[in-house]
């Protein structure tokens, strides 16, 4: 049994994307996700913009030197709970990017990262079964957290 | 006072607020099928605000707290007053508190988005507290202040005053051409920028219950002997209202702030005095 | 104690795609001065670019996944004349069709982002939704959404097969009235016009002398589009450029929406000629020598430069990319706008930030 | 002489008397003791009156000119001599226009000397509760303020003549109110002119005579719109007497005197076309515009119009005019106020504005309306007064009076953060004191349904102004936590004067069910019926119900409730959200219009002001001929 | 005003959005998902692993694997155009998400086209080759 918070939380993710430097390819699916063909305002998702009001963060790009403070930063002003899902290659392992001088090669190397999709650029679809995993996650962890609370 | 009669006060007063954030459910899944997409479930808003409230608070400063609080707290009282059958201007003043209290508890967070949110959230109160209070006016000239006297012909000589309530709602629900304070590309959310978790889910609780005056407002202008086709009238042309700020929304950009005042002002001042205009022509009196 | 207060806007922000940051002075609420911060998005793709000339065509469409294929078409055009060779027609009418799909998606995706940025969302919502007849349709004939990998220096690597040929002209003429009735909204609505018309004027000089290309200088009256050149397959159609004088938003969101119609004009121009025949040609050894090569990318001309010593590494290679010249043009239209205004100018340059930093 | 005769001459005579001795005396132990006797002479005679007033169930009372004997013969003398003075200072300011006026002036008192025989009508001072209204604002507050300027001018080099004006000022102020005579009237009338000259010319810079020159300019004129308001009228009616003017059949000319009378107050009460000298007045110590905006002078014009308002209620052709230059001046006011970087300009603007509305009130022309006037003076003077001394003592602590100086102004110095607080709340928003008149205004206006325009617009416009500048004193950096009102290192003067000033301003609010029973309701009684009902809860109108203690109340449980239940941890603390980047972002306030663009409104404004009191005069003399 | 009436239009038609993850993802033929190995003709070569812009193959030549590091394929399909023995195919199906960077690993012990996943160790060194 699932507490009435969790499952609110399942059904209301609010979403904040965050671009550090991707080539676009995925900011433009994460967009598209946004839109009519996919609008996963379905889900209960929003665009919020502002990590302060965020659920999930989308985080995009192989996380350039410079863009690697202010990703912390707009960590850090994300409340608890929050996930982080790494959208695309670049943002799981930096892998396209791998011989540029500048990135870090990854979100996880910055801040923990929840989900990872793979794929250049990530398809919507995948952003979708990646938000559900994400859900799933924090599904198993409510449960878990009811279990310790019962026991 | 009959019992019967107070029990039912407080149920609206509890109700009317879920009434509205269905309506807002309802505005989503409407938005999001006027844009060709299938938008979220209806209950949307209530999942919102449940995790809202389960997430970790965050904040600037305590003000910030205080003043979501008396927020929530002076648009209750308005919605309460309201219910109650008392007066409409100080029912009107009161829930005006509750706005002038976001609009301080954007100021008490020193953030740049959040600060010009609040000083767009007072011309936005710039733009449409006139209006309101026009409205309010030309219901009480007409009829009474006290909610409670206020019974039929509203509708029937005031529809311009009636209408000069829609764009009253499309600032208040936070929909183009005059979503100014929160506009999303411009300032994020404006004056809730700074705001997040439990905190703003009082602010979107008191903002139900503001609009819950506010169509409130809107049902009073329709009346009938009958307490269920009163009702049924009622609910309908609040839908109606509602549905009119929905079709605004999605046929038009975001104009600017100088826009929604001049705009505001000049509509909302000039429906309601040609229809006062058009009252006493036709009546000889006000 | 000054009058004016200073605010970030970006790199992450609502109205941004991208990481760029803009420190507004402001007024009150009027612009007063602008200062561009770039370099967010810095990777160090000319480096990158230069490690494996066989590798780079996949690098250079990283470089920007919007106009992805151009780049890659600018890179192999670049190896191309190195290597002195001449792609085969079937080839360039491919290059041809694909560019001109992906400006199309370009397109949609900026006047869209316009719409999103004076708040107008259903119209936003309505150039994503025609976006996607676009989008499914590459991935139908390159099996990606986004980056095409279809370049190869010679030619393509993967063809049009008849089907896909017919699949092509039945999309342009399911878009066709789709885009018409886009252009009706845009050019008419009077809330967006109120919002475009006016704003973030460029002046015909002013657009020279920032040296701006693609769809803002063709709005600032500056008829220039390095298609007329005639690269790829564009000699063999028909079309002129299309040229506003206003210089404002409202003018560069229109050029770009007249481009739309343009670009299915080229295809479906380009579809009757494609001929049976080889799409592209092998390449024998290292290339060696130099080459500068130009495209005209959605946001306007794209220019790579290549100088190979004939090894495996390329001894240099060097972009100068469209939305470099624009993103800086800003700094001319900014200061004097309104905060509301700056989303609305800023995205009217179709800034792409992934470009501009490399 | 009975003890409520008694009490009122203390109320006027102890402080000039005062005066006279501050100036002798000079040290500044000698004015301390001076002024703090003088003020609790006036704060117990003021109550004492009160009680005696109370006594004979708010009775009017009235002074024969004989029981003031030894005062009345040098009526005639000091009205020439101050007379004489103002041409003196006209000259020396060479200022024709200030010598002209005060010349024209001096003949016409002259005139109206031998007019009637250099003998004054009876009752020479009459004291009804309106009079009594005015006495207790003026010795209350002007109390506070005199005890707030013991710090606030304590490097002041000039505090012996500072001191005394004063004095003089609340003297004269008690005396003009009680005054029943238009000659007497006159004489106290010149005798504020003359302290406000004084007082706004304090700093002695050039800026500071200049406003002085202004202020005494136009005063001066509305004087002498005065005095020959005061002959026509003795001319017209018969009679110097106020509470002898005709209530009813007043037409044609005999409109004039009214009109007259209406524009002097209009220059008291720097309405349009006569507010430049209000603004500028503000180059003069903050204690001085506190006095001047709550305590006495400008408060002096729209009591006129309430006093006279049982004729000009019933003056049809004139009444309208009064209530459209007033509302006018309301809603120019706070539309131009929004445009201010300047707390006191501002506050200045604020009170043109209110001071319209209170006119506002007598041009309406109802009961209720006239009530409301009366209820919306008392509880601003308070807040005004609050205000200004909190500006002053925000000034000592940030060095500069502007509004973006108050940035987070609320961690540096809570006191006076809190106290600006109450005052603009008490101000704008429910259910305090002067938002319960603004209610029966609006409740008043429907007869007048032009005027809900004005109203409505004016209002927003309140709030916009107020709650930026609130926004700026609450726009403290991130993080910072409450601070309590102890930690402000404000001085104990000030700590005292802003905190009685505060909880005055609540008290009473949430005694306006008294207040307006005891207080109001019988003067309005003896010249209507007053259809402002209250029972201590609450009080209503024939259309609309206002429970003042529930709102108050629940106000007050609001934020006390919320300030106990609200402690959020340190952990809970964040950063601000600045796109992603660590900024430090200062507020500035918005203004919405240009230097050029304010200039531009006041000239529409003034232009428009104009228009109107030519037409206040014209019609009465167009009635006539027509 | 045209959007006013595309707005009404479009609250009576049918939504344009899929019912994806309801329903299949809409896939077309030729779509370039991810890469899958026959391991039974793999002549480890190593050309694939050589010419993969994204370093994301591993060619094992001593366990006989080839190691496919799904968060760092690009989906190019390079490796297979390079391969001579056709050993490799670019399937319509993609990968999908994992809540760790992961690797699918094709061995000759296992059956053709089957692979193990197998988790890559956080902060994966192959930042540069
Ligand atoms: S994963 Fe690929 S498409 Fe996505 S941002 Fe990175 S390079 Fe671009
Ligand atoms: S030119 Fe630009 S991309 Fe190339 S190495 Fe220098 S900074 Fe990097
Ligand atoms: S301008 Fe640059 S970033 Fe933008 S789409 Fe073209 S290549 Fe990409
Ligand atoms: S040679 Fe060119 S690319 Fe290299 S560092 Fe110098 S300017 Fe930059
Ligand atoms: S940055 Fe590039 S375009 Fe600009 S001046 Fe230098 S070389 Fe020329
Ligand atoms: S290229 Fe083909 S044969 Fe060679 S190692 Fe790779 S999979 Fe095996
Ligand atoms: S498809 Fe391309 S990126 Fe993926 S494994 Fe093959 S060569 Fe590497």
């Amino acid at each position: 049994m699932m507490t009435l918070e969790s499952k609110m939380r399942i059904r209301s993710p609010w979403i904040m994307h965050f671009d550090t430097g991707s080539c676009n390819g995925c900011d433009m699916e994460v967009w598209a996700l946004l839109t009519p063909r996919y609008d996963i305002e379905r889900f209960g998702a929003m665009n919020r913009a502002n990590p302060k009001q965020a659920d999930i963060l989308l985080i995009t790009g192989p996380v350039t030197k410079r863009c690697e403070d202010r990703l912390r930063n707009l960590y850090e002003q994300t409340p608890e709970p929050k996930l982080v899902i790494a959208c695309g290659d670049c943002a799981s392992t930096g892998a396209p990017f791998h011989n540029c001088y500048n990135v870090n090669g990854g979100v996880d190397k910055v801040i923990p990262v929840d989900v990872y999709v793979p794929g250049c650029a990530c398809r919507p679809e995948v952003l979708i079964d990646a938000l559900v995993l994400g859900l799933s996650k924090w599904r198993e962890k409510a449960a878990g957290a009811d279990k310790e609370a019962e026991g | 006072m009959d019992l019967l009669a107070y029990a039912l006060q407080v149920l609206t007063v509890i109700v009317a607020p879920l009434v509205v954030g269905l309506a807002m459910g309802m505005d989503r899944k409407i938005t999001a099928r006027m844009q060709n997409r299938r938008g979220p479930p209806v209950l949307q808003p209530f999942y919102d605000v449940g995790k809202l409230l389960s997430k970790r608070p965050m904040l600037l400063s305590e003000l910030q707290a205080t003043f979501a609080g008396a927020a929530l707290l002076f648009h209750a009282a308005a919605l309460a007053l309201f219910v109650s059958g008392s007066d409409l201007l100080v029912t009107f003043f009161v829930s005006g508190t509750g706005s002038v209290c976001l609009v301080m508890g954007a100021f008490s967070a020193r953030s740049p988005y959040s600060f010009i949110g609040g000083q767009r959230e007072l011309l936005a109160i710039l733009a449409y507290e006139p209006v309101l209070f026009l409205v309010v006016l030309s219901i009480g000239m007409r009829s009474s202040f006290l909610v409670g006297d206020i019974q039929g012909g509203l509708l029937h000589d005031l529809p311009l005053v009636l209408l000069a309530l829609v764009p009253v709602l499309v600032v208040l629900l936070e929909k183009s051409p005059f979503d100014v304070p929160t506009a999303h590309q411009e300032i994020i959310s404006g004056p809730y920028v700074e705001y997040s978790g439990p905190y703003l889910a009082i602010l979107e609780v008191a903002r139900w219950f503001q609009l819950a005056f506010v169509f409130g407002m809107v049902t009073l202008f329709f009346w009938s002997g009958d307490a269920v086709i009163s009702i049924a009238g009622k609910l309908a042309l609040a839908f109606a209202a509602l549905f009119a700020t929905i079709v605004i929304d999605n046929a038009s950009a975001r104009l600017t702030r100088e826009n929604m005042v001049s705009f505001m002002l000049i509509a909302g001042i000039g429906l309601v005095a040609i229809n006062l205009l058009v009252l006493f022509i036709l009546k000889g009196s006000i | 104690m000054g009058r004016a207060t200073t605010i970030p806007f970006g790199p992450q922000h609502a109205a941004f795609l991208e990481p760029l940051n803009v420190t507004l002075t402001l007024e009150e609420e009027k612009v007063v001065g602008a200062v561009l911060n770039q370099g967010y998005n810095h990777r160090g793709m000319e480096h990158a670019l230069s490690l494996d000339y066989r590798k780079s065509q996949y690098i250079s469409e990283r470089v920007c996944g919007i106009c992805s294929f151009h780049h890659s078409t600018a890179y192999c055009q670049g190896l191309e004349s190195i290597y002195g060779i001449d792609v085969p027609e079937r080839g360039r009418l491919i290059r041809t069709i694909m560019m001109e799909c992906q400006r199309l998606t370009s397109h949609l995706l900026a006047l869209g982002h316009i719409a999103e940025s004076v708040g107008y969302e259903n119209l936003f919502m309505q150039c994503f939704r025609e976006r996607e007849l676009v989008m499914t349709l590459v991935n139908r004939i390159s099996g990606n959404r986004v980056h095409y990998s279809m370049n190869v220096a010679g030619g393509v690597k993967r063809d049009i097969s008849p089907e896909g040929l017919k699949d092509i002209q039945a999309t342009m003429s399911r878009l066709r009235p789709r885009l018409r009735e886009l252009h009706r909204v845009f050019s008419r609505d009077r809330t967006l016009s109120k919002r475009t018309k006016g704003i973030g004027v460029l002046s015909n000089q002013a657009a020279r002398e920032w040296g701006n290309v693609g769809p803002v200088s063709r709005a600032s009256g500056i008829p220039r589009d390095i298609r007329q050149d005639g690269f790829a397959a564009y000699s063999m159609v028909k079309f002129s450029p299309i040229v506003r004088e206003e210089g404002d938003c409202y003018a560069r969101m229109m050029v770009r929406m007249d481009e739309c119609l343009q670009s299915m004009d080229i295809i479906e121009q380009c579809l009757p000629l494609i001929k049976d025949g080889p799409v592209a040609i092998q390449m024998k050894g290292h290339p060696k020598g130099e080459a500068y090569s130009r495209v005209e990318a959605p946001r306007g001309e794209l220019v790579y430069f290549i100088r190979a010593n004939g090894k495996t590494a390329l001894e240099r290679i060097k972009l100068r990319t469209p939305a470099l010249m624009n993103v800086a043009s800003l700094l001319a239209m900014l200061p004097g706008c309104q905060l509301a205004d700056v989303p609305t100018i800023t995205v009217s340059v179709d800034p792409c930030i992934c470009c501009t930093d490399r | 002489m009975s003890a409520g005769e008694l009490l009122a001459v203390l109320l006027f005579l102890v402080p000039m008397i005062g005066a006279v001795v501050v100036l002798v005396g000079r040290s500044v132990p000698v004015i301390k003791v001076t002024v703090a006797a003088v003020t609790v002479v006036l704060a117990l005679s003021s109550v004492g009156l009160l009680l005696v007033l109370a006594s004979r169930s708010f009775a009017p009372l009235a002074i024969e000119a004989q029981a003031l004997y030894p005062l009345s013969p040098v009526l005639i003398v000091a009205d020439l001599a101050l007379t004489a003075l103002f041409i003196i200072i006209g000259w020396r300011l060479r200022s024709m226009i200030i010598a002209a006026a005060a010349a024209l002036n001096l003949a016409l008192t002259v005139l109206l000397g031998a007019w009637t025989g250099f003998s004054e009508s009876d009752p020479a001072m009459l004291i009804d509760n309106l009079a009594l209204i005015m006495a207790l604002i003026t010795s209350l507050v002007g109390s506070v303020i005199a005890i707030y300027s013991f710090r606030y001018m304590r490097e002041d080099p000039r505090q012996p003549r500072f001191f005394a004006v004063t004095l003089l000022f609340l003297g004269g102020m008690n005396a003009a109110v009680f005054s029943n005579d238009l000659l007497w009237l006159f004489l106290f009338w010149d005798v504020t002119t003359l302290c406000s000259f004084l007082l706004i010319a304090h700093d002695g810079t050039m800026e500071a005579r200049d406003a002085a020159r202004r202020a005494l300019a136009i005063t001066l004129g509305g004087a002498t719109a005065f005095i020959i308001g005061a002959v026509l009228a003795l001319e017209q009616y018969g009679t110097l007497s106020i509470s002898d003017f005709p209530v009813a059949g007043l037409g044609g000319l005999a409109l004039l005197p009214l009109s007259l009378l209406a524009i002097a107050a209009f220059t008291k009460s720097a309405q349009l076309p006569f507010q430049s000298w209000l603004l500028r007045a503000m180059v003069a110590p903050t204690p001085v515009s506190a006095l001047l905006h709550s305590a006495t002078m400008v408060n002096l014009g729209v009591y006129l119009l309430l006093r006279i308002s049982p004729s000009i209620v019933n003056a049809a052709a004139i009444n309208w005019l009064v209530a459209l230059i007033s509302g006018a001046t309301f809603l120019a006011s706070n539309i131009l106020a929004m445009t201010q970087r300047n707390a006191k300009r501002v506050l200045a603007w604020s009170t043109i504005g209110n001071l319209g509305l209170v006119a506002m009130c007598v041009g309406i022309s109802t009961s209720l309306a006239i009530a409301a006037g009366v209820i919306l003076l008392l509880y601003h003077s308070i807040s005004k007064a609050l205000l200004f001394l909190s500006v002053g003592a925000a000034k000592e602590g940030l060095g500069s009076e502007d509004i973006e100086a108050m940035e987070g102004m609320r961690a540096k110095m809570p006191f006076v953060s809190a106290a600006l607080f109450i005052g603009i709340f008490t101000i704008v928003l429910p259910p305090f004191g002067m938002f319960a008149s603004k209610w029966i205004i609006s409740s008043a206006a429907l007869t007048f349904p032009l005027l809900i325009f004005l109203l409505g617009v004016g209002f927003a416009s309140t709030l916009v102004y107020y709650f930026k500048w609130v926004g700026n004193i609450l726009s403290a950096a991130p993080g910072s936590r409450r601070v309590t009102l102890r930690a402000d290192p404000l001085p104990a003067n000030y700590k005292w004067t802003l905190g009685s000033l505060m909880g005055g301003a609540i008290v009473l609010s949430a005694l306006i069910g008294p207040v307006i029973r005891y207080l109001v309701q019988p003067f309005i009684d003896r010249h209507f019926i007053l259809p402002v009902g209250t029972n201590d809860l609450n009080i209503f109108t024939s259309s609309g119900e206002f429970p003042v203690l529930v709102l108050l109340l629940l106000v007050g449980l609001i934020f006390a409730g919320l300030a106990i239940i609200v402690r959020p941890g340190e952990e809970e603390m964040s950063k601000p959200y600045a796109s992603g980047e660590d900024f430090d972002f200062e507020s500035r306030g918005n203004y919405f219009a240009s230097e050029a663009a304010v200039m531009q409104g006041i000239k529409v404004s003034e232009g428009a002001g104009v228009l109107l009191v030519v037409l206040l005069i014209a019609l009465p003399i167009a009635l006539e001929v027509m | 005003m045209s959007m006013l009436t595309s707005s009404i239009k479009n609250l009576f038609s049918r939504p344009f959005t899929t019912r994806y993850p309801k329903v299949p993802a809409d896939l077309p033929p030729g779509n370039r998902g991810r890469v899958l190995y026959d391991m039974s003709r793999c002549i480890f070569c190593r050309k694939c692993e050589r010419s993969c812009p994204t370093v994301a193959i591993i060619t094992d030549r001593d366990a006989k694997t080839q190691t496919v590091i799904r968060h760092r394929c690009i989906g190019c399909n390079t490796c297979v155009e390079v391969c001579p023995t056709e050993t490799i195919t670019m399937v319509q199906e993609y990968s999908r998400p994992d809540t760790a960077p992961t690797v699918n690993v094709f061995s000759l012990d296992l059956p053709r086209h089957e692979y193990r996943i197998e988790h890559l160790p956080r902060h994966d060194g192959r930042k540069k080759d």
